[in-house]
């Protein structure tokens, strides 16, 4: 689906490109910290968003974990959601219609524990009107191989990025975990099985005790750390994967401001996403979208590409 | 349903027993729209740390604008918070979740458990707003002491509720547990009951309510980061096995459709 | 060399092993993070500490990095000081000297590009009076294979310990790297090799960039993160390991408090070492200490190895 | 040498320019060990996040117990810490570093530039007290417009000493930079010049002092997480190869033990 992106001649370029895929401006929401967009509605201008992305979907809906799911930590949060979802069908009967009135792009984050799970719900969202990209979250258990994440292991991985490619014509973005010794032993395999781009970091795995009572504060133990907590890892991450692959990579991690999101296209991003920012200011992907284009302006830009691995070495 | 993000000014400070503070903000669009048992999120600190907003019931409102909470100092969040000064500006966000569903034509019983006081003022006045006369409706309240309540009183008196009140330590009105009291009286035929509090006194008002076919609702509280159902981090298990989300689904339930383990 | 641990009946038993080594209490100080601990004898008691452990020492002198070497992020820092000392025979001559008046146990943080540096180091402390212990900080890059550090290879990690033990009579600690997939491989590595303790953990190695310039916030580029926001990482690692292993896990990462140290414990530690918080409160140590005796009271606790690993998870 | 981790109360706050803050701060025991070029480390937060101790030269001390840092916001620490209240009461650390070597046998000159002046009231101070009679001493102050430095030259006034001002824009004294002042006065014979202010200007003064051989100090900044030598990250170039670490052997070095890139 073509998206006409209105351009007004006086404002600095912001479109950026994720494959096939161009994009208002480089400013997406991370899955699982924007629900499916409907709940931000009264409190942001939703079509300045340069795509929404949507929480982790699976073949068949999930229930999650128990609570406690969420603990605070210094500067983050553990998370232990448990991927609950409604599942991919009633994700594209309920909440893509809605979504696809926006007239922002979305892509759907998919998740598996297995090959061919990934595949069936690849296969299940080809051609529903809307669904611009697919973002494969790789940081799943495998069931099949004994519960080691997809992300962990570069063969895996590439096979997960192989099989969605074969079955979807949109842009397949895949989302490393960052819970690995070399990144980009990982990145360059899923770019050489397809990857359209690469979207890092997803969580640190973290956990976080209660004194008082002795016990997990989470009742799944351990959880998935973000916010502003992990972006130095994140922006690393970045970097150095952005200098070994030529996809674009998509940087995610503690993002909270404009500062924060060109400082990740600076090491190399072609675009970012907000996470958990998200839930401390509700307009806070806006108001990156606004800085970032005051950034622009200020600094003269014709065009936000041009500071994409701009970071000064010399 | 509005929902708003917005920078209030603290209009006033109150502390009432040591740990225990009532904030006036002036909040214009938040005060306009919130409606009893809804609640608002709170930046408490301006830095990365405490990072998450935090959640308050909405106490009362004026036609004023300005919107109060009550609240217990319990870890750093609310420690900041109590240190607010005059004229400071903090960032609410709100009105969030579904509030009481008022049964105007019933009775009300209403039952606040310590801080589970806060969101009862609001329903209680817009109990008496709605019906007139309250005089048949009853307010419940239960602290561990005189302090955590008496503060409290003439707001709720000035409504012309019944008023009863029950402290852990006897230092104001009976002497023990408000479900003692809830057990004890003679409640209007009727009658619907409304309550906030710990958790064991709402598992205890809701057997009791339960034994005696009495709707009751009841506001639970749970962990949350965002309070906007973007997150579902406030997952609560449901009757019918499934997880229900605070922010969105409550804070106010059914006491029937929650599962109850205390 | 034995130290006579006094010890009041009417007080709690703080009292752990490392090894052979008993200390008086689980808190010790982290390597790089606390000097030689001279830096501190005017703001706090030193004898209060259950070990000193020092900068990381090679085996020759070291300049380190170029400036900036450190940056602030949200709640932690990164730091590239790029291991400068001023090499193992300096350190026995002009350090140790007082390090051994102290009467507290010195455990020398030991760092090399090669076994061999390791091996000689380590040959060189060998009846040093004063040095009660070594930690392997094995982190570092083998300059021998490529610069993969040492720590993110089993093999690697498993010969230095190895290699360091043969040469030494005190407990040898090898401390980890966090930046690996999976931290149980690594930890089983070095514990079958002979490591009488595993620390855990060192930095999490990230990157800031300085917006105004469009440079990296350290000359260096790269740096680690350390302080509270890598807690729930720490955290996280050292409850892993310690289901694992049977030797001593120390736990390190944003300690600041004794409600830190005793999760950790909660988690599976022995010990504890304090790392970032020394620079914020140069008494965090000892406060830490203090605040583990009074929880021990207050629980009436006989001895605090009572805690250790006893997370509630039923 | 001894050190204090002290819980200082702010006695007075004082708002110069916009963005020019002097703090009056009770901090007995390390105000009555300062020496002229040490600097102090400050907690200007409570939580953990600005997490890191920020570094300030001390500005003046009292006999009553009394120090006096005088800031300039530019970033988030600076800024908690131009928000204070009187009473308030904050982490302080110091006396830290080695200061200024002051030679009472020779005619001093004094060079603050921007922030810089910070230090050069406590060693003009000293200066003056020790010697007695400072006439023949000099101040060369320099900043960009008035604003930043009017406020403290009665502070400076009242010690008797010679004083000569440049502002950037001109708004007070000399138009222009404070190193044209001093290339332009006559310098009395054996005279020892102490500088401190942005590092253009002290590489400026460096090299004026090498060309006619007057003894330079200056005092330098760096980033620092300890400011006590435990971490090693204040490192600086120096002279002979070696890195310097400025809150040990620093902030005041001997200008030509550096090296100047400037
Ligand atoms: C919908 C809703 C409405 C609420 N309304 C009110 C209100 O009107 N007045 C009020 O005082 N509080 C209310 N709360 C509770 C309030 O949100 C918490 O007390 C607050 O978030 C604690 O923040 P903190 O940073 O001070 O504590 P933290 O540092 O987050 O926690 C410190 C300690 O307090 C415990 N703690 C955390 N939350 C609670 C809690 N809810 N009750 C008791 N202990 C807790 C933690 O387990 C921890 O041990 C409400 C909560 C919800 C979900
Ligand atoms: C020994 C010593 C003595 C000092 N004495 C004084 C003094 O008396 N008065 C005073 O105002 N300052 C003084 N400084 C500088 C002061 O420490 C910094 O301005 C302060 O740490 C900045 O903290 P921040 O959190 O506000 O800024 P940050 O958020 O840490 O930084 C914000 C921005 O300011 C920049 N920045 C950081 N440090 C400095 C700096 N030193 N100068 C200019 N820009 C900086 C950063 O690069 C960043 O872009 C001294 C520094 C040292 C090392
Ligand atoms: C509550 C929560 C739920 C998340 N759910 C998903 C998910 O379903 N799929 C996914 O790929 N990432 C998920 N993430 C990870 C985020 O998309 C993002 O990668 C991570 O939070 C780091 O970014 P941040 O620091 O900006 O939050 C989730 C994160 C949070 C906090
Ligand atoms: C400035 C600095 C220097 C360090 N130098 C060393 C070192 O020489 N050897 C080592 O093993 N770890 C070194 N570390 C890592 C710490 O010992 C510790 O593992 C890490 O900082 C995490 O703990 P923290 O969060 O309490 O600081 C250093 C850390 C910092 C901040
Ligand atoms: S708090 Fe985020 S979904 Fe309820
Ligand atoms: S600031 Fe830590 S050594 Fe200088």
């Amino acid at each position: 689906m073509d998206y006409v992106i209105p351009r007004d001649e006086n404002l600095p370029d912001l479109r950026v490109n994720i494959g096939s895929l161009e994009i208002a401006n480089p400013v997406m929401t991370a899955s699982g910290t924007f629900g499916y967009a409907r709940e931000f509605e009264n409190l942001m201008n939703l079509h300045r968003l340069g795509a929404v992305i949507v929480k982790g979907i699976s073949l068949y809906p999930r229930a999650g974990n128990p609570p406690p799911r969420i603990v605070e930590t210094a500067c983050g949060m553990l998370n232990a959601i448990g991927l609950q979802n409604v599942g991919v069908d009633r994700f594209i009967t309920e909440k893509m219609p809605y979504l696809h009135g926006l007239n922002v792009p979305v892509i759907v984050n998919i998740l598996g524990d297995s090959l061919a799970e990934y595949e069936e719900i690849t296969v299940r969202l080809a051609g529903v009107p809307g669904v611009s990209g697919i973002e494969v979250n790789i940081s799943c258990p495998n069931v099949k191989k004994g519960g080691v994440a997809f992300g962990t292991d570069p063969i895996m991985a590439a096979a997960v990025t192989g099989a969605v490619k074969k079955k979807t014509d949109v842009p397949v973005m895949v989302k490393l975990s960052p819970n690995v010794s070399d990144i980009t032993v990982i990145a360059r395999a899923v770019e050489d099985a397809g990857a359209d781009a690469i979207s890092l970091i997803n969580t640190l795995i973290g956990m976080a005790i209660d004194l008082p009572t002795r016990r997990p504060a989470l009742a799944n133990i351990i959880g998935g750390l973000s916010g502003p907590a992990i972006k130095p890892v994140a922006l690393r991450m970045v970097y150095q994967v952005a200098r070994v692959v030529s996809v674009p990579v998509i940087g995610i991690g503690g993002i909270e401001s404009a500062e924060d999101a060109l400082e990740f296209m600076l090491a190399g991003a072609t675009a970012v996403q907000i996470g958990t920012a998200n839930f401390i200011n509700p307009r806070a992907s806006e108001e990156v979208v606004e800085g970032i284009e005051a950034y622009a302006k200020a600094e003269k830009l014709l065009s936000i590409r041009s500071i994409i691995g701009g970071l000064r070495l010399e | 349903m509005s929902q708003y993000q917005e920078i209030a000014t603290v209009a006033r400070i109150e502390k009432f027993a040591n740990k225990n503070f009532r904030l006036t903000l002036d909040c214009p669009q938040i005060a306009a729209s919130a409606k009893p048992g809804q609640f608002v999120m709170i930046r408490t600190g301006i830095g990365k740390d405490p990072l998450l907003r935090r959640p308050f019931s909405v106490h009362q409102t004026s036609s004023g604008g300005r919107l109060q909470i009550y609240f217990k100092v319990v870890g750093r969040g609310t420690e900041i918070l109590a240190q607010v000064k005059t004229d400071q500006e903090i960032s609410v966000l709100g009105p969030l979740g579904r509030g009481f569903r008022l049964n105007v034509n019933a009775p009300a019983i209403l039952i606040g458990g310590g801080l589970g006081i806060a969101p009862m003022l609001f329903l209680a006045k817009e109990n008496c707003r709605l019906k007139r006369n309250c005089a048949n409706d009853l307010v419940l309240l239960g602290a561990r002491e005189k302090n955590e309540v008496e503060h409290l009183l003439d707001d709720f008196k000035r409504l012309g509720l019944r008023l009863l009140i029950a402290t852990d330590d006897g230092s104001l009105g009976h002497h023990g547990l408000v479900t003692e009291i809830l057990q004890s009286t003679i409640l209007p035929p009727g009658c619907t009951v409304y309550t906030c509090g710990p958790e064991a006194m709402m598992a205890g008002v809701s057997r009791i309510c339960q034994a005696q076919d009495i709707p009751c609702q009841v506001s639970v509280e749970s962990v949350m980061a965002c309070g906007m159902g973007a997150c579902l981090g406030c997952s609560r298990p449901a009757k019918d096995g499934s997880y229900t989300h605070v922010c969105l689904n409550g804070p106010v339930y059914d006491a029937e459709d929650l599962l109850w383990t205390m």
